[in-house]
């Protein structure tokens, strides 16, 4: 009995840290964006709450709960307040299986830095993505307005399209490390990331992560210049900040499995695992920012014709090569 | 745990079937579909079954589903308004698949009238379900993914542009 | 081939830019603090100017509220006992006013003037929307010398005829040829 | 029919169209200004230069100058033609004063168009410019010979058109100067139509001078309510205030003019003392409240103790709604006009008027006109205006009338009774004169001449001093005509005719008044009419309205009856709601609404900037129209659209009211007016005067009292005596006398004039004071002032 209280109690604090954690690094991570757009394109970004802009998030935050909720007229009321709960919970509920660093003693118990260490942690991370869609589709449809349908017709698309292909450059992965699961992923790679056995397949799911995080050059669904604000112009308030923060909590965790598939998770000399893993996610971050400050939106079409016609092919091939190489080297 | 948790699994996915059936609003119908879809797959998960699980939540409630309603949102189907009176035509199908519902119901209590005690429960790991797929049913494995392939390609051959008439390069 | 190569390029170079762009110094003016001179030519608020008489210029032709694209302006003409016409309320709502010009651009008279003075900023909407007390100043402006009536022959300020390039009024019954 | 080409583009025009309208049939438009279509071509301005390629006139031509020729090939953009049409507005605008921004003209300026079209856009001459001083023109026109370019067409309306005589060109050479001999009003009833023909701002409306420019002003098209001709007006306003009325162009009815009383005749719209908030008992009270009020009263009284009461100056769909009102509740007492003499008129002209009834554009084109109790200067100035035509192009006109009629041309005239119209008429009519005396024998046989000569004789009537006998007769008369004459009635009130139709056999308001005094009446709703003004006899009417119970009264002007009535609703006017007038043809002719209903800024404002707050009201956005109220009382709202179709549906007599098409005639159809005449003719006596009052051009009718602009023009009270009598009571023109009848005594002046008949005093209607509601007789006594009564 005292073993399931400290386990559930121990389950209890590490969801607390996680969402702690991840929630400011969320909010932050809209500051740093900010910033680091606004350098890129020779401005300061927020520099007037606090210094440098630090409280800017919580500037932020005060705003949108105590900005006006607006429910349009001819809306599905319960599916549109229901929508931006559903594209901020699958973001975070993801979260769940992420390992942030290897197990380690606490009070002589062992605890793994991980909320649920599923054996099929992969298949659970692509379920949720693929859930993920409704928060879009649903906010869109139910706002009534031409815009938000428009996109999410549009992110619908975009995100089953390149979901094959992300969930296709998993596979190599799975085939190396033998596992489902994220930890035994991570523990394949303790010698040797598999970004730099497997840099083909890591492009395309970084590629297919780019786009699955619905951000520029593949932001079609929240296009401003075509759409308004796409599936979200009908949204006001904290409504709008969830899927505001899904967006960057999306952010985070691709970023993770990013650092889990391909650049070792938190397997790094000298520092402790734990800020190993944070690094890296930063930076998979930084290059996110960075390629919105730097690349322009992709056309519609063309963003389906590299998802069908280039992307999802030469992950088939990659499998197929890997997948031959792999039975060859092992002689059977 | 496991039988309390079963039970109230299968009442939502059957409350969640039956709403999907009459509501007639299509994207309604969706919503309450992907519930069932969804409390199905943690009956799998339940039952031991994981891998099942997480394909039934990516195949049909991430990928079938959406599918649906990408559908939907094009045509930009209105509720139906043709079902104002009751015609026995319409009526018979319900009949029917009533009597075949009650009368499996009605078998299976018959012949198991005492029920079996809690639901046995096998666990299948990935690595067992691999093995099983594609050892002994290596055969039919390739024989659909070729199936697909075609697919793919005639999708691809049906779907191209004509260069003469000047399509998009 | 060369075009992979071209595309590959064309597509990182700029990664390099923007990276770059990150440490030069930015060129935003940190406005309250710092604040910059506008050129004499900046449009911002309106003013209503006098004519070197010290009479008021505008002659409420609602030529300046017609060539408004947002409908700020707004008056009401009337005339005083000179058969001089002004305006007897004239009102711009700078709430509304997008400082385009053109109502500058559209004054017959060079009465509507816009001056370099933008920081209008107001919490209460109504504090800005200017009657013509608030708009009108005792200068002529950018035109000083001009004076509407003593181009336009119809005898307020000068006798009728009296203008410079005007005759005496015509005697109609003269039998003279 | 010829067919010529005109800039590439081929059209078919009837012979003796000018190049010019060809053109414009095209869409292409020619510059010109002294070109008009009322007027006609004078060739004058020289900027209507079109080039014609073919021989039968090769080279640049005036093209309003320039008949169409069968195959002729013109082209208006060539350049010789385009180079001489820039110069010649170059040399307009050599002298002109450049004072656009604040000539009232400007935005519908002619000249400037023609200016910018011209491509001139620079002053190159650097000579002195030539000036005038203007003259004052009175409370009208306002003149600014300044901005003049020597077109003509104010010389060419005021003298050619509508005969005016006092004013007219000047001056020679460089300094030709249109206006007046002497400075002064103008004296033309059709006076304002200078301010719309004026191609620049010499000739511009005073009562507009400076409230606002044309673009700024809402304008939709309207119908006049000053008279039952029904003539086009556009009228304009601007922050809710009814700010002018220009002309509209109805060629079946004025053509392009109007005349002053439509013009300036547009105060009661704006007046200040227009209530705008519903009342109960004097308190202002909320619409809602006030209906309800109305409701429950009606219901507690029952529909048969209620009359009801419409009027000739409200919209058809108005007085269509009150008949079923009046049917819902039970009523069988409802009349559309309480002045039952002219009711009667008008239901008589209905019944009578068969389908030879003509139109102001017949009149205009016929060749004999016989004018029958009829004063159109006063009663109807565009009947004068079109008479005039007439007359101008050889026509023959003849007046029998009570009055000494003045009109702006030549006329036979003679003088007799009022009462004896209908007996001459019918005397006409059978050809035996034996009970006339010897001039009026001689003048019958002369009109009965020239009817037999004409082609197209046209008599018209007037419905006040003709009454249904009189109409009766005339229309008898008019079967003797010749097929191509016909007859033309001209009624009191701009619906007349529409509410007689609507009356149909109805008792008229004598009955309705009777119910009062014998108390089957309790209740008396009056919409959008007032019998306090327009009743005649008073002293019955106050005894029978004594007897109410309860009275409701809906207008837009604040009449006497709105101070008695028991619930007050304001109403909208005419400028602000949309309704059907059907002229005193039958021509049924729609209005649309010009302004929403609010209290104007110019009052609200005070004058001062308009308030700085926010409201969600508009200040005396109250009334609505009437129509729309009693849609409301009886439950069932309609739209204007909706009222109309029902309205047609119901009736076929009023078929095509729906339709979108202007204009339509409405059947001619009515029944005759069960009652008519009580003892209308006094008691003669040879020492009795009869007092007639007569219809004034700026004073008569209940909207024209409301008028603030018509007051300068509006003549002091008098009366108007013949020689013989002036002579007996010892006064002299000009002198003060008091004036007694029944209802009271009045102090006013003489005039004397040598046309008036003995025994009849004339007294014309110029305003509030002496607001009789005419069309009937009075005896009275006049007593030279000073003179000490018994």
């Amino acid at each position: 009995m005292n073993d399931i209280l400290i386990t559930l109690l121990i389950i209890i604090i590490k969801l607390g840290l996680i969402f702690a954690v991840v929630l400011t690094m969320a909010a932050y991570l809209v500051l740093a964006e900010r910033k680091i757009l606004a350098r890129m394109q020779l401005r300061y970004g927020p520099n007037r709450v606090g210094p440098f802009g630090m409280f800017q998030p919580v500037a932020d935050l005060i705003k949108m709960l105590t900005k006006e909720d607006v429910c349009p007229a001819g809306a599905d009321k319960y599916l549109f307040l229901f929508a931006p709960g559903l594209a901020a919970v699958t973001a975070l509920m993801s979260l769940a299986v992420v390992p942030f660093g290897p197990t380690i003693e606490i009070f002589g118990q062992q605890v793994p830095q991980v909320v649920c260490d599923l054996n099929i942690g992969v298949l659970y991370f692509l379920g949720l993505s693929s859930l993920a869609v409704y928060g879009i589709a649903l906010g869109g449809w139910a706002s009534n307005s031409k815009y938000a349908l428009l996109a999410s017709i549009r992110g619908l698309a975009q995100l089953i399209s390149y979901e094959l292909s992300m969930g296709l450059a998993v596979v190599p992965i799975i085939m190396a490390a033998r596992s489902f699961s994220l930890t035994d992923i991570v523990m394949a790679q303790e010698s040797l990331p598999f970004v730099l056995i497997y840099p083909e397949t890591f492009l395309i799911f970084f590629v297919s992560v780019a786009a699955e995080s619905k951000r520029i050059p593949f932001d079609l669904p929240e296009a401003e210049n075509e759409l308004v604000a796409g599936f979200h112009t009908e949204y006001s308030g904290m409504r709008f900040g969830l899927f505001f923060v899904g967006e960057y909590i999306n952010m985070i965790i691709l970023g993770s499995m990013t650092t889990i598939f391909f650049l070792g998770g938190w397997h790094g000399p000298l520092l402790p695992p734990i800020f190993w893993f944070l690094f890296k996610v930063l930076g998979v971050a930084f290059v996110f920012i960075w390629m919105r400050g730097t690349m322009p939106r992709f056309r519609y079409d063309q963003l389906m014709h590299f998802g069908w016609k280039v992307l999802m092919p030469i992950a088939l091939l990659d499998v197929v090569v890997r997948g031959g190489f792999m039975v060859w080297s092992l002689g059977g | 745990m496991a039988t309390v948790l079963f039970y109230i699994l299968s009442a939502i996915a059957l409350t969640a079937t039956l709403l999907c059936v009459t509501r007639r609003n299509p994207v309604h119908a969706i919503i309450y579909l992907v519930h069932a879809f969804f409390a199905l797959a943690l009956l799998f998960y339940v039952l031991g079954a994981p891998l099942v699980a997480a394909w039934e939540v990516i195949i049909y409630a991430g990928a079938i589903m959406v599918l649906f309603m990408f559908i939907i949102m094009m045509l930009e189907l209105a509720p139906s308004q043709e079902l104002q009176g009751l015609v026995w035509s319409r009526l018979l199908p319900v009949v029917l698949l009533s009597l075949t519902v009650l009368g499996a119901t009605f078998a299976i209590i018959a012949f198991d009238p005492g029920g079996v005690d809690g639901i046995p429960v096998y666990f299948a790991t990935p690595r067992d379900f691999g093995y099983t797929l594609f050892k002994e049913y290596a055969l039919a494995v390739e024989v659909v993914s070729f199936q697909l392939l075609f697919a793919a390609v005639g999708g691809y051959y049906v779907g191209r542009t004509d260069k003469k008439k000047g399509g998009r390069k | 081939m060369r075009d992979l190569w071209r595309d590959i390029k064309g597509t990182l170079e700029p990664f390099w830019v923007t990276l770059s762009y990150i440490f030069k110094k930015p060129v935003t003016i940190q406005y309250p603090e710092q604040k910059r001179t506008p050129y004499s030519r900046y449009r911002a608020r309106i003013v209503l100017t006098r004519d070197p008489d010290g009479g008021e210029r505008c002659v409420a032709c609602y030529l300046c509220s017609a060539a408004c694209p947002v409908d700020c302006i707004s008056m009401q003409a009337a005339e005083d006992e000179n058969g001089r016409r002004y305006a007897a309320w004239f009102r711009i709502n700078f709430s509304r006013c997008i400082f385009c010009g053109l109502c500058a651009e559209a004054c017959p008279t060079m009465a509507i003037q816009m001056t370099p003075d933008y920081e209008i900023c107001n919490r209460d909407l109504l504090n800005l929307v200017h009657e013509k007390e608030d708009l009108l100043i005792d200068d002529g402006g950018k035109d000083n010398e001009y004076n509407f009536y003593r181009h336009a022959g119809i005898g307020v300020v000068n006798p009728r005829g009296g203008n410079e390039d005007e005759t005496e009024p015509e005697d109609v019954k003269s039998l003279l040829p | 029919m010829v067919t010529l080409t005109i800039d590439n583009q081929s059209i078919t025009v009837p012979k003796g169209t000018t190049v010019l309208d060809a053109a414009e049939k095209l869409g292409i438009v020619v510059p010109h200004f002294c070109y008009h279509e009322a007027l006609g071509a004078v060739g004058a301005c020289r900027l209507c230069a079109v080039y014609i390629e073919t021989e039968q006139s090769k080279g640049v031509q005036m093209s309003c100058l320039v008949e169409a020729a069968e195959g002729m090939v013109v082209n208006t953009l060539e350049p010789t033609a385009v180079e001489l049409r820039q110069h010649v507005i170059e040399w307009l605008m050599t002298n002109h004063p450049h004072d656009c921004p604040v000539c009232d003209e400007g935005g519908e300026c002619q000249l400037q168009d023609m200016t910018i079209a011209g491509g001139q856009s620079i002053r190159r001459y650097r000579g002195k410019k030539r000036t005038y001083s203007n003259q004052e023109l009175g409370p009208f026109i306002e003149q600014e010979m300044n901005r003049c370019i020597q077109c003509y067409r104010c010389v060419r309306t005021y003298r050619d058109y509508f005969g005016g005589t006092d004013f007219g060109v000047m001056g020679s050479r460089n300094r030709v100067f249109f206006g007046r001999f002497e400075p002064g009003r103008l004296e033309s009833p059709f006076s304002g139509n200078l301010a719309d023909v004026c191609p620049t701002g010499v000739f511009t409306d005073k009562t507009y001078r400076f409230k606002s420019r044309y673009w700024d002003l809402q304008e939709a098209e309207s119908i006049c309510p000053h008279c039952s001709l029904g003539c086009a007006t556009i009228p304009g306003g601007r922050y809710r205030e009814l700010q002018r009325v220009r002309s509209g162009t109805s060629k079946e009815v004025n053509g392009h003019f109007i005349c002053d009383r439509g013009r300036f005749g547009y105060g009661y719209v704006n007046h200040p003392d227009r209530l705008r908030v519903p009342r109960i008992n004097g308190e202002e009270c909320d619409r809602h409240e006030a209906l309800a009020a109305i409701n429950d009263k009606i219901e507690k009284l029952g529909g048969e103790a209620v009359g009801f009461l419409g009027s000739s100056r409200t919209a058809l769909e108005t007085n269509a709604m009150i008949k079923s009102w009046a049917e819902q509740s039970g009523s069988k007492s409802v009349c559309f006009e309480c002045h039952p003499q002219r009711d009667n008129a008008a239901r008589s002209w209905v019944a009578l008027r068969g389908d030879r009834g003509r139109s102001l554009a017949d009149i205009r084109r016929s060749d004999f006109i016989l004018l029958l109790g009829s004063d159109p200067l006063n009663e109807a100035p565009m009947l004068a205006a079109a008479i005039r035509q007439a007359e101008s192009s050889g026509s023959q006109v003849a007046v029998i009338d009570a009055r000494p009629v003045k009109l702006p041309f030549k006329a036979a005239h003679l003088v007799v009774r009022p009462e004896k119209l209908s007996t001459i008429i019918r005397a006409l009519k059978s050809g035996a004169f034996d009970n006339f005396e010897r001039h009026e024998q001689l003048f019958f046989e002369g009109v009965l001449k020239s009817i037999k000569k004409a082609e197209r004789p046209i008599l018209v009537g007037g419905g006040d001093l003709l009454q249904a006998e009189g109409v009766a007769a005339l229309c008898e008369l008019m079967a003797q005509l010749p097929e191509a004459g016909g007859d033309f009635v001209h009624l009191s009130g701009p619906n007349s005719y529409g509410a007689a139709m609507l009356s149909g056999a109805a008792p008229d308001f004598e009955t309705i008044l009777d119910d009062i005094i014998t108390g089957k009446i309790r209740a008396l709703v009056c919409v959008e009419s007032d019998p306090f003004a327009d009743y005649p006899d008073r002293k019955r009417l106050q005894e029978a309205l004594s007897k109410l119970e309860f009275l409701v009264v809906a207008d837009y002007i604040n009449g006497p009856a709105a101070a008695k009535a028991d619930i007050f609703l304001p109403t909208a006017a005419p400028a602000e709601s949309a309704g059907t007038y059907i002229n005193c043809e039958g021509r049924m002719q729609r209005f649309k609404p010009v302004l929403k209903p609010g209290e104007p800024l110019r009052i609200t404002g005070d004058g001062g900037h308009p308030p700085r707050r926010f409201s969600h009201e508009t200040p005396g956005d109250q009334p609505r129209s009437a129509a729309e109220f009693i849609a409301n009382l009886v439950g069932q709202p309609v739209t204007i659209n909706d009222l109309r179709q029902q309205i047609a549906a119901d009736d076929d007599r009023f078929s095509g009211l729906d339709q979108p098409e202007q204009g339509m005639l409405c059947r001619a159809n009515g029944e005759l007016p069960t009652t008519v005449n009580r003892e209308d003719v006094p008691g003669k006596g040879d020492d009795l005067l009869h007092l007639l009052p007569v219809a004034d051009l700026f004073g008569s009718g209940p909207l024209l009292s409301y008028c603030s602009a018509l007051d300068a023009v509006r003549s002091a009270p008098c009366v108007v005596l013949s020689e013989s009598d002036a002579a007996s009571i010892g006064v002299a023109n000009g002198e003060n006398v008091s004036l007694q009848t029944a209802e009271g005594k009045l102090a006013v002046e003489v005039r004397i004039d040598a046309k008036a008949l003995p025994g009849l005093v004339l007294i014309p209607q110029t305003g509030a004071d002496a607001f009789l509601p005419g069309g009937v007789m009075i005896p009275c006594s006049i007593r030279k002032n000073g003179a000490r009564d018994e």
